[in-house]
């Protein structure tokens, strides 16, 4: 009866706490978002399960010896697992759209001020009672409105990493929602005309010119920001594979099984921080919140440099696609065509926008940069 | 607390000032740089030799070889069919 | 001449222990199993050149510093191999054929009883002079008789990390006598006209059912029995990431890429146990024997169980596919059909043996929680 | 040691009993569970999706297109065979 | 203001040393090395970008925490990285040509002389001021004449890692120039007759053949030169899973995925020792000279074996194969090919090419082993 | 220094015959058992099932699948023209 007992002692239902079970809730939820509204699956399915696993009671997922113990210490902690994710997503893009006409890395630039626009609402939030973040949270959190998982993953492992958890959860819903936060914006911004506006075809770029573009960045990137140089170095080399034609079984690994490897360990990851105490706060509401107006204003401030920039070229630039620029690649690019479709049927605006779209990951690995020298944990 | 408040704001400000300043700086930097880049090497370079296409070329290969293959299959039929029909 | 006499005194000949000698060659032993009686392959071949380079003088395979000391503690120490490869396993297997006849578990239920019987056996061995098993051993040993390699592996280095090696030889080795043990004991315990019975074909599984299936499996096992979760969760993971139909790249990864690394790495680490303190003992001779006990006592209560359903269901059940609730996926199964085939040339129990087969990698996995919720090493 | 035997032997049967009751408990549940699951959702559901079909879809694609090829070549072949024997 | 003083501060441009510069621009080269001129891009191509990574200031990639710091110490200090490239370089090397052949052994034998020959040279380099080499240093670097990466990376990280940017550099390098450094040699040893040499057909070679090929030398290994067991121990492992046929799975990935993966990684972790400490110093000069010379005397005994051989033979060898006893796998080989073909546009050396170049992996590995045994850091 | 050098310099002629030498017993051994192994299974085993081949076949047999498929569609087109021109 003694063993009986013990067992007992050892299930889940006498040791539940209920802040574990919302959590676990929650972690489900992700699993519903992830699997049946296919919100980025790839990341939410890993980390909704992680959040489930880590609730656990006795299993010990997340303490010393337990499994997500170690893949959070090794991959999140040391920073490593986003830079491979960096690296994988580097040799994934190609910046042949961007080559083709620079300029559209102005709106990738403008785009951004989603992120230090945040800053003040989150320090404004410690108004209310029960908010209390410091500039390392205030900045961790804005980085959501970068609308770049990794960045946002590495940004806050570095400042703030008790809401690491919310703010990847924050940063992949959001990007999810990409179709439903953006068009409202973009429409409101724009009139029919500027949306109808069909742009030049873009030349085709030479491989010599995506194999030196990686490497321009990478040097720009040391001579002025260094404390940028591991994220926009990983992109970098990840794109230097795969555009220089001699390493591609490397380039096709860092695309395929290296990331896949990554992503299922960083998602575990990400979701072992999902803790009730960490969670459950009233500051996760205001990480929610902040995500949304910073995803917004940097949205927002696309769109309306892209007015600029159709105004100054006579009319030649499509003002949506500086909603492309906070990134979300290709999600907001996508729904840049989308509206641009609905303006006009014949109006194909997706390689338009993939240039502010690849642009804004630049962008904000640069505002990730400034933020880290900057800024002190 | 409202202190404190108010130098977090000087600071978020002074971010914001800095930030989107090299934010700007740096991809106008790399606007002028690409420009110059591709007005020395991308005018004169060839296409690039687009290593998707690599594949589609095969498969065309692949493709063309079964045609070849359809054809030649399709002349011996014919010619059987005249010594047949002869 | 200093120099020779230094390379002499550092040429393995002059540095062997007869045992090593001992070891090497029971290591080449399981490379000719693994490579011409086809023996499990994938495992004992790793294990077997583990074992070999485990046990060469000087080179400090498994010393501080040495690649499969590393290995061994990276990997088996924390218990990260056996739960990838669990994941990957659980990307493998399709349980369509248990959700269709989900009375199929009682049968993976039924033959776990090897298991625990052995338990006894492990203990009476005391008895003899030089065995000093202690609980903690008996059961390491007795989930053997699970037929799984990574459960055993996963419990040996959390109850028995000394006897680990023996266990994992024996789990793998006798998995791979399936073919040899199990079928005299299914013909002595059913008649011929049982053996003939042909069962009713299996209902379609809609993805729904089979999405959620392994959501629900965690569930149960997080509110029962959280000690199994580790294995239960990490198996849920992978079927959740095959069947969710939105992460395909994650789980043709977790199939391919991932398990293979790992079960390289755990084949080598596993083989570094094979030093010759451990293995030459009296000891390794009680395990294969118990382990041989074990999977013949679990054959034959899964038979015994299939014949009550028969006998309950009027004749509907063939009762050889008890056989299969043992697991050693698909081996298992296959031997089933193979003895139906004998008695019927036409009785294909393939699939119907398919849903014992996987509930019985579920009802190890839950042997195991128990095992590690009610004693300690 | 006979003492501690019969101790290590009592807390075997122990764990026989509490065990082989778990794990039928647990398996017992989920047989419940999956007949409740599926009458909620299985039947309503449409059949899989299949994801080994899709390849499969795929190649099958690929074998009408080239079916259909070598019915345009044959119809080709066969049209100039008529020409010719006019 | 402040603020903006912080990055200033935090800038590239404030914080560089004119020598991380020049090791930036280094890594430039090794990049455009790699790219445009093909220099084995799969190693320098990640070496030259861990270069230029290693040398920004500020971002401190390869102080304690940062990215590189993590990767070497995981993967070289350790030895994991290069044993790993060995297991994946054995799985895709055919000894066929050797097996079929096997006096051609001789010839890898006879071109490890290059890197015995060095030793001397790195000592007497000892003489001229500012050099000061110990036994261990100048091991590490006449290891280099054995043109086998993963070999010298393996044994500078024992013997000499504060070398170990430069001699990896300087052994890839060669690797690259072997086209360039041999065919003089070849043809200054040879005469046209003797180059014209048709050589018999190989026979074919058994699978079984083949399957025992790796565990022979392991026996060998192990008996004789336990030291040289890692090295040549992980090459047999990943030549036995390529040719028993058993274990495809584990050994595609082993050529393939891991490979790649481990190749990235290592790359960047040599890249990290090529700091301006390490690297701009007098010594490297030394190591490039050496190596180049070691390069040379491998070629020539090769080559002066073969012609002995060839005597011995009555005429029936090519004494152009033996400069393929260095390895530099398979490029040496196709060097011996173009040479023959020069001479005789009917002779097709290849084939008979492979033996001697296989067989030169090999015998550096053993004398890697032999400098691991007698020579303590 | 000079002491030293020639210290050094002896250990690398030491090493160089040990080296040279242990290297030469190693690859001869091994030339030995290679000959003794190929005398003992080498001459009776069946040539290599070469694995690459396995991908090959299966190609083949795709492909001759295919070249039923044209057969099979050229005699139909055939059998069809003989019946249109009855
Ligand atoms: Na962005
Ligand atoms: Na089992
Ligand atoms: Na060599």
């Amino acid at each position: 009866m003694e063993g009986l007992m013990t067992l007992w002692a050892s299930t889940g239902i006498a040791n539940f706490h209920y802040q574990q079970l919302i959590m676990i809730a929650v972690g489900f939820g992700l699993l519903y978002l992830a699997i049946a509204k296919k919100f980025e699956p790839l990341l939410l399915l890993p980390i909704g399960f992680g959040a489930v696993l880590t609730n656990i009671p006795v299993a010990g997922f997340s303490d010393p010896g337990g499994l997500l113990y170690y893949v959070y210490h090794i991959g999140i902690d040391t920073g490593v697992f986003p830079l491979l994710i960096f690296m994988g997503v580097g040799a994934m893009t190609d910046f042949g759209a961007l080559i083709a006409n620079p300029k559209m890395l102005l709106l990738g630039a403008a785009a951004q001020t989603g992120i230090f626009a945040t800053l003040f609402g989150a320090i404004l939030l410690n108004l209310i009672p029960g908010f209390e973040f410091t500039l390392a949270d205030a900045s961790a959190i804005a980085i959501i409105g970068g609308a770049d998982g990794p960045t946002a993953i590495f940004l806050a492992s570095r400042l703030a990493p008790d809401l690491l958890g919310a703010i990847a959860v924050a940063a992949y819903s959001y990007m999810a929602l990409v179709p439903i936060i953006q068009p409202p914006i973009m429409k409101a911004l724009t009139n029919k005309e500027e949306r109808k506006i069909v742009m030049e075809q873009l030349r085709p770029v030479s491989q010599r010119e995506k194999i030196i573009f990686p490497l321009m960045v990478l040097v720009i990137s040391l001579l002025l920001l260094p404390e940028a140089t591991p994220l926009v170095g990983m992109f970098c080399l990840g794109n230097l594979m795969r555009e220089c034609g001699v390493v591609d079984r490397l380039s096709k690994t860092a695309q395929n099984e290296l990331i896949n490897i990554v992503t299922i360990a960083l998602g575990l990851a990400v979701g072992s921080k999902l803790s009730a105490e960490a969670f459950l706060t009233v500051e996760t509401l205001g990480i929610l919140a902040l995500g949304a107006v910073a995803f917004g204003i940097g949205t927002a401030c696309g769109v309306l440099m892209a007015k600029l920039m159709c105004k100054l070229s006579g009319g030649k630039i499509n003002p949506l696609i500086g909603a492309a620029g906070v990134s979300a690649v290709p999600m907001a690019a996508r729904v840049v065509n989308k509206v641009g479709l609905e303006a006009n049927p014949h109006n194909f605006l997706l390689m338009h926008a993939m240039g502010p779209n690849v642009a804004g990951v630049l962008g904000s690995a640069v505002a990730a940069g400034i933020l880290l020298a900057l800024v002190s944990p | 607390m409202e202190n404190n408040l108010g130098a977090l704001l000087f600071e978020a400000a002074n971010l914001l000032l800095i930030g989107m300043g090299v934010v700007f700086i740096f991809l106008t930097i790399l606007i002028f740089l690409i420009k110059l880049m591709s007005s020395l090497v991308g005018k004169n370079a060839p296409t690039p030799a687009a290593p998707v296409a690599t594949p589609n070329i095969n498969r065309n290969t692949g493709k063309s070889a079964q045609d070849k293959k359809v054809v030649a299959a399709i002349s011996a039929a014919v010619h059987q069919y005249r010594q047949d029909n002869k």
